[in-house]
């Protein structure tokens, strides 16, 4: 589907994926097939209720927590299909992390709320769970503000600084896709602008997914952009392409905000 | 707030249009069954209404002190000086008897023999075994186990405690001296059940026990009561005759307003624990007196059988006439 | 008060009577103190606060009274009914809401709901008549046997089984106060935002790491005040023990041995109570259990409302 | 990946737990429903509610004067304990929003909830039933209404603070007084609330027993006199269920079966009312 030739690695790989809710025979994801590429950041967009989130959640399956819901066909990461019934979910989310809409403190203090993947995890030893969290702290850009009160209930941060400290509650853990549902929705400008900055950044280390309503933030921020439309995939190619010259009819009318 | 003044109003047209006449009495819990018998077939065949509240003896005597009912009652007969005291006329209206029970296996009712002595160091916890020298001098008869004695008591202030505890007191001095008698007293050992129904319970339930109820409990239970001798050294079983023996030769005294604890009686084959239930009623309300009056001689004429049939003891013959005597002397005789 | 002056008549009116109104609660509160104080004096003379609180003797012969064994036996089935209703109340809402099918939840949770209203006097009453003799019968001597023969914990299951005892009552108790408990813990799981639930599962929590480590913390403030009410109702509940405590002033290490509370001794006696120092004494208790269960809820509600305003922060 | 699977098995662990607790919490509960429908059923029959108790001895007999005298009591707590519930709520939530007062009230009457109703009882007696000399339905129900009037208050308060400023904003807009806001829009907007409160205050003191010991006291005859000592059902459960008799175990029986299904309708009512209201 991607126009011109990538040398790109294709971390996962959605292959004629649909998607039913609970009691629903309309499947809200229709036979989806596209690639994420390797340390690239994909931005899935569309209007309300195309089915982005609901991709986005497939990736750690988090739709497994309300029964009923089924999945058909394949999502494959590095090969492996993740939708089979013998993957462990909770390995798969500990490589899949993910950031929601709004900032989502647990209610304990800052070090606690970073540290808490890494206890899930057995690590017991302190100066490895500091170093740990100290480095999460610093690559979500946000040790300079809290390294002082580190013991402080979460609750007490702003809405921008506990939204990157559960960027860093999700990078402690090192995980190799992080999935952002939204990011910024919840934030004032400045705050907002500090999280892109942010996850431009840490594509070095994950392969990060983004669903967002905002299209210059899809514009801004990622390589590459899938067009969503009521379950289906419309279009998916470099993110400049998708903004310049789009194939579909469909997507440019969204493009110029012909619709929606 | 119309609707409010509304519903008051209609409250209050229901208050006043019901205005028939109506006793008011309270006080003893022991008698309040036969009461409410008699009180009913009353209200059938006069239409007058008496409303015999049982709240206890002791509220039966201060409701009649503060002169708020028609009459009080009370197990426990109140001395002549307190009678003189409060102005109130006392007497009796029915005999119960207190009865030991005990669970022995192999025990039948009517085969362990007791005495007011032996009783009484149980209920002190100086007799520990059913097998204890004294007890079974009593019965030589009987085979009796090696086992501790569970003493069960009443755990609320009642009547029949008084009853049980003066027959103690009279009996046996260490029981005077050490505990006392009264409604509600500080037992030395065992176990409380609320009311004869909770001393039932546990006397039907653990083996091993002793315990004291009415004679109505202990026949409706079917528990195993036991003889006792009486002051004439004979072993009398409780039944309504003893019961009636004890009222018989018990010496009621007008002049003292009846004061006298029935236990203890002196007759040939009186039960030694029994006790009557009196009335208590305000010396200066002469009609309203006579008014109660005239129900209970409508009872001591009329309610006999009842009370025979809840197995309470209706008073003996002559102490009605001294009864009905006391009224006429004091003017309260309902004619 | 200044901001009335101003008002207009109709409405100077309506603030007066609503504020009498208002003003009633503090009357009756105060009211209540007092005629209790007045009704007890004659006790609190002869007696004195501690040497009233600390005596275990109840002896209306010598006219001795204590509150120390009903004040005991209050504590005692209040915090065993506590410590059992508590993480039974706790599994309840956690099945309701995590565990559970969705089918079950509504219809369950309605009972229980109902529960918490069904009138103490028929915990009572079932409990003199239905779980007595199954305690007596059954549960009594297997604890007995299981652990009579433990050095420090046997002396807590000693003495004859008979069903009318600490252990029944509290029971009783602890079943009455669960549904409390039970529902507003449920409501307080239910405030727990699902996307904080979902981030931690998106960390690789499992059901019970999310539940322990999320829900119970997030909702733990809504949990304690439904403690707190539930501690209020033990502290003074009176029918659904009355049947089943005994009325026996005594202090005693068995739990398999009658004792009475503060309500139950009311219930009992206090028509029956024929000397003025009796009845006095009596009020007395009742003052010290208003004066007792006041200050334990302002105290605990103290408390949740500064950690109210901690969180909120 | 031993760590991983410890932590799923003490999950499961935990859960099964949570289960059990929930299962053995759940089964006392059923037992209780079930055995007091089971006996109460058995004891039901017409002259329950149309005969007044016979003596002990006289079969037959009912608890006609317990049905009355809890209605009478019930009604009349609810006369005295509701409007001084609702126009204290009011005051504190109106008039006082805010004040010192007002958190006082609130927090007050929060604990009074909780206070022990046996001492409401012995309250009562000291200023109702000792001064006059006897029992009446009148302590009876004013023992009711002491407990009725801090859950109203606190209920109302509620419901009222539930109620947008906004909305207050507009009508004054218009230029109606306070009262008339209160009375014509905020009262409006939050009646359903109000009145569910009320109910469920209804239903709590409608099964209070304690307070009535030494209030209403009992009355073995019918009346409709509030100034005589008064039958309730509960007090009749509790010397009914405490008494020797079989006979008296069977009403004692029935008229719990009475009061529980009574509570559980009301219950079921108002959640459905609450329910409809939500969907509105």
């Amino acid at each position: 589907m991607v126009n011109g030739k990538t040398d790109e690695k294709v971390k996962i790989d959605v292959k004629d994926f649909s998607f039913y809710y609970a009691k629903s025979d309309k499947p809200a994801l229709k036979n989806i097939n596209m690639p994420v590429y390797e340390n690239r950041i994909t931005a899935l967009i569309g209007p309300s209720g195309c089915g982005k989130t609901t991709l986005l959640r497939s990736f750690n399956r988090m739709h497994d927590l309300y029964p009923g819901n089924r999945y058909e066909g394949q999502i494959l990461m590095d090969g492996k299909n993740i939708l089979s019934d013998d993957i462990d979910l909770i390995d798969l989310r500990s490589r899949v992390g993910m950031v929601f809409q709004k900032p989502t403190p647990f209610p304990m203090s800052i070090f606690d709320n970073v540290a808490y993947g890494l206890k899930l995890r057995g690590i017991k030893n302190r100066s490895e769970l500091e170093g740990r969290v100290e480095k999460a702290l610093k690559q979500a850009a946000l040790w300079d503000e809290v390294k002082d009160r580190l013991k402080d209930s979460a609750s007490g941060l702003s809405g921008g600084q506990q939204q990157r400290l559960v960027i860093a509650r999700a990078l402690a853990v090192e995980p190799e896709v992080l999935l952002f549902d939204e990011p910024t929705s919840a934030l004032d400008p400045i705050s907002t602008s500090k999280i892109e900055e942010l996850v431009v950044s840490l594509k070095e280390s994950v392969t990060i997914i983004i669903v967002t309503h905002n299209m210059q933030q899809a514009a801004r921020v990622s390589d590459y952009t899938a067009f969503m439309y009521l379950g289906e995939l419309i279009e998916f190619n470099k993110t400049d392409i998708i903004f310049t010259s789009p194939q579909k009819k469909l997507t440019e009318d969204y493009i110029t905000g012909r619709f929606g | 707030m119309k609707k409010l003044t509304v519903s008051f109003l209609a409250v209050g047209f229901f208050t006043a249009g019901i205005a028939d006449e109506t006793i008011n009495g309270a006080g003893a819990t022991f008698p309040y069954p036969v009461y409410a018998a008699w009180a009913y077939m009353y209200y059938k065949e006069t239409g007058i209404k008496v409303n015999y509240q049982s709240i206890g003896s002791g509220g039966g005597i201060r409701q009649i002190k503060n002169r708020t009912v028609d009459f009080g009652a009370s197990d426990a007969p109140l001395e002549p000086q307190k009678l003189d005291e409060y102005k109130l006329y006392q007497f009796p209206a029915i005999i119960g008897g207190v009865v030991p029970v005990v669970n022995i296996p192999g025990v039948k009712a009517g085969q362990l023999k007791l005495d007011g002595e032996t009783i009484c160091h149980i209920y002190l916890g100086e007799i520990k075994y059913w097998d204890n020298e004294k007890v079974k001098a009593l019965n030589p008869e009987l085979d009796l186990p090696h086992k501790e004695i569970r003493v069960v008591h009443r755990a609320d202030a009642s009547g029949t405690t008084a009853i049980f505890t003066n027959y103690l007191v009279q009996v046996c001095p260490e029981w005077k001296e050490k505990v006392g008698a009264g409604k509600a007293v500080k037992w030395p050992v065992g176990i409380g059940g609320k009311g004869n129904e909770g001393v039932a319970n546990y006397v039907k339930r653990l083996k091993y026990s002793i315990g004291y109820v009415e004679f109505a409990y202990a026949k409706q239970n079917r528990l195993k009561y036991t003889l006792l001798k009486n002051q004439a050294g004979k072993f009398v079983a409780p039944s309504i005759e003893t019961f009636k023996a004890a009222g018989a030769t018990a010496e009621f005294d007008p002049e003292k307003h009846f004061y006298l604890w029935m236990v203890n009686a002196p007759g040939e084959n009186a039960w030694p624990i029994a006790g009557a239930s009196f009335i208590l009623e305000a010396r200066e309300r002469k009609e309203v007196n006579k008014k109660v009056n005239r129900f209970f001689k409508w009872a001591f004429e009329k309610g006999d059988e009842v009370a025979v049939k809840l197995d309470y003891v209706p008073l003996p013959k002559e102490l009605k006439e001294k009864v009905y005597n006391y009224w006429k002397k004091h003017d309260i005789y309902p004619e | 008060m200044r901001r009335f002056l101003n008002l207009p008549a109709v409405d100077l009116i309506f603030a007066l009577v609503s504020f009498s109104a208002a003003f009633t609660v503090l009357i009756l509160i105060l009211s209540t103190i007092l005629v209790l104080y007045n009704e007890s004096s004659l006790a609190i003379h002869r007696f004195g606060l501690l040497n009233f609180i600390f005596t275990v003797d109840w002896d209306p012969v010598k006219e001795v009274f204590g509150a120390a064994a009903s004040l005991y036996g209050t504590l005692i089935t209040t915090v065993l009914a506590l410590s059992i209703a508590i993480p039974v109340s706790i599994g309840i809402a956690i099945f309701l809401t995590e565990i559970s099918p969705h089918l079950l939840r509504t219809p369950i949770g309605i009972a229980i709901e109902m529960l918490a209203a069904i009138p103490s006097i028929i915990y009572g009453m079932w409990g003199l008549f239905t779980l007595a003799p199954i305690m007596a019968d059954y549960i009594e001597p297997a604890l007995q046997k299981v652990f009579g023969d433990i050095p420090l914990i046997g002396k807590l299951f000693e003495g004859t089984p008979m069903g009318v005892d600490l252990l029944t009552a509290s029971i009783i108790l602890s079943i009455m106060i669960t549904p409390f408990i039970a529902s507003i813990s449920r409501d307080a799981f239910n405030l727990t935002p699902d996307l904080v639930k979902e981030s931690a599962y998106a960390l690789g929590a499992t059901k019970w790491e999310v539940i322990r480590d999320v829900v119970i913390p997030y909702s733990k403030l809504g949990v304690y005040g439904g403690i707190v009410l539930a501690l209020g109702r033990a502290l003074g509940e009176t029918m659904a023990v009355a049947f089943v405590l005994g009325n026996k002033h005594q202090i005693t290490i068995s739990l398999l041995d009658a004792a009475a509370t503060i309500t139950v001794t009311l219930a009992n006696e206090f028509t029956e109570a024929d000397t003025d120092i009796y009845l006095s004494s009596l009020f007395y208790l009742a003052l010290i259990l208003f004066v007792l269960s006041f200050t334990v809820l302002a105290v605990a509600k103290f408390f949740l409302l500064r950690a109210e305003k901690h969180y909120q922060r | 990946m031993d760590l991983k699977r410890r932590r799923k098995i003490q999950g499961q662990i935990a859960l099964m737990l949570s289960t059990l607790a929930a299962l053995s919490g759940l089964f006392w509960l059923v037992f209780i429903i079930f055995d007091v429908l089971r006996h109460g059923i058995t004891a039901l029959n017409l002259d329950l509610f149309l005969e007044d108790p016979a003596p002990p001895g006289v079969p037959g007999g009912g608890l006609r004067n317990a049905f009355v005298g809890h209605f009478l009591i019930t009604s009349v707590a609810t006369i005295i304990g509701v409007p001084i519930g609702v126009l204290g709520g009011t005051f504190i939530a109106e008039y006082a929003r805010g004040t010192k007062f007002a958190r006082l009230v609130s927090v007050l009457s929060d604990i009074m909830v909780s206070v022990p109703s046996i001492v409401v009882g012995t309250f009562i007696y000291a200023i109702l039933v000792k001064p006059f000399g006897h029992f009446s339905g009148w302590a009876g129900a004013t023992a009711l209404a002491f407990i009725m009037i801090p859950v109203v208050l606190r209920t109302t308060e509620d419901m009222l603070k539930l109620v947008p400023w906004t909305l207050r904003e507009a009508a004054f807009a218009l230029g109606a007084s306070y009262f008339h806001v209160i009375k014509d829009v905020v009262y409006r907007a939050a009646a359903t609330g109000i009145l569910t409160g009320i109910i469920l205050a209804i239903a709590r003191v409608s099964g209070e027993t304690a307070p009535l010991l030494f209030t209403s006291f009992n009355n073995s005859y019918f009346t409709l006199d509030m100034s005589e000592p008064m039958a309730s059902l509960t007090v009749t459960i509790f010397n009914y269920a405490m008494g020797p008799y079989e006979d008296w175990h069977e009403k004692a029986w029935a008229a719990a079966f009475i009061i529980t299904v009574g509570i559980l309708i009301i219950t079921l009512i108002t959640r459905s009312i609450i329910q409809w209201r939500y969907k509105n």
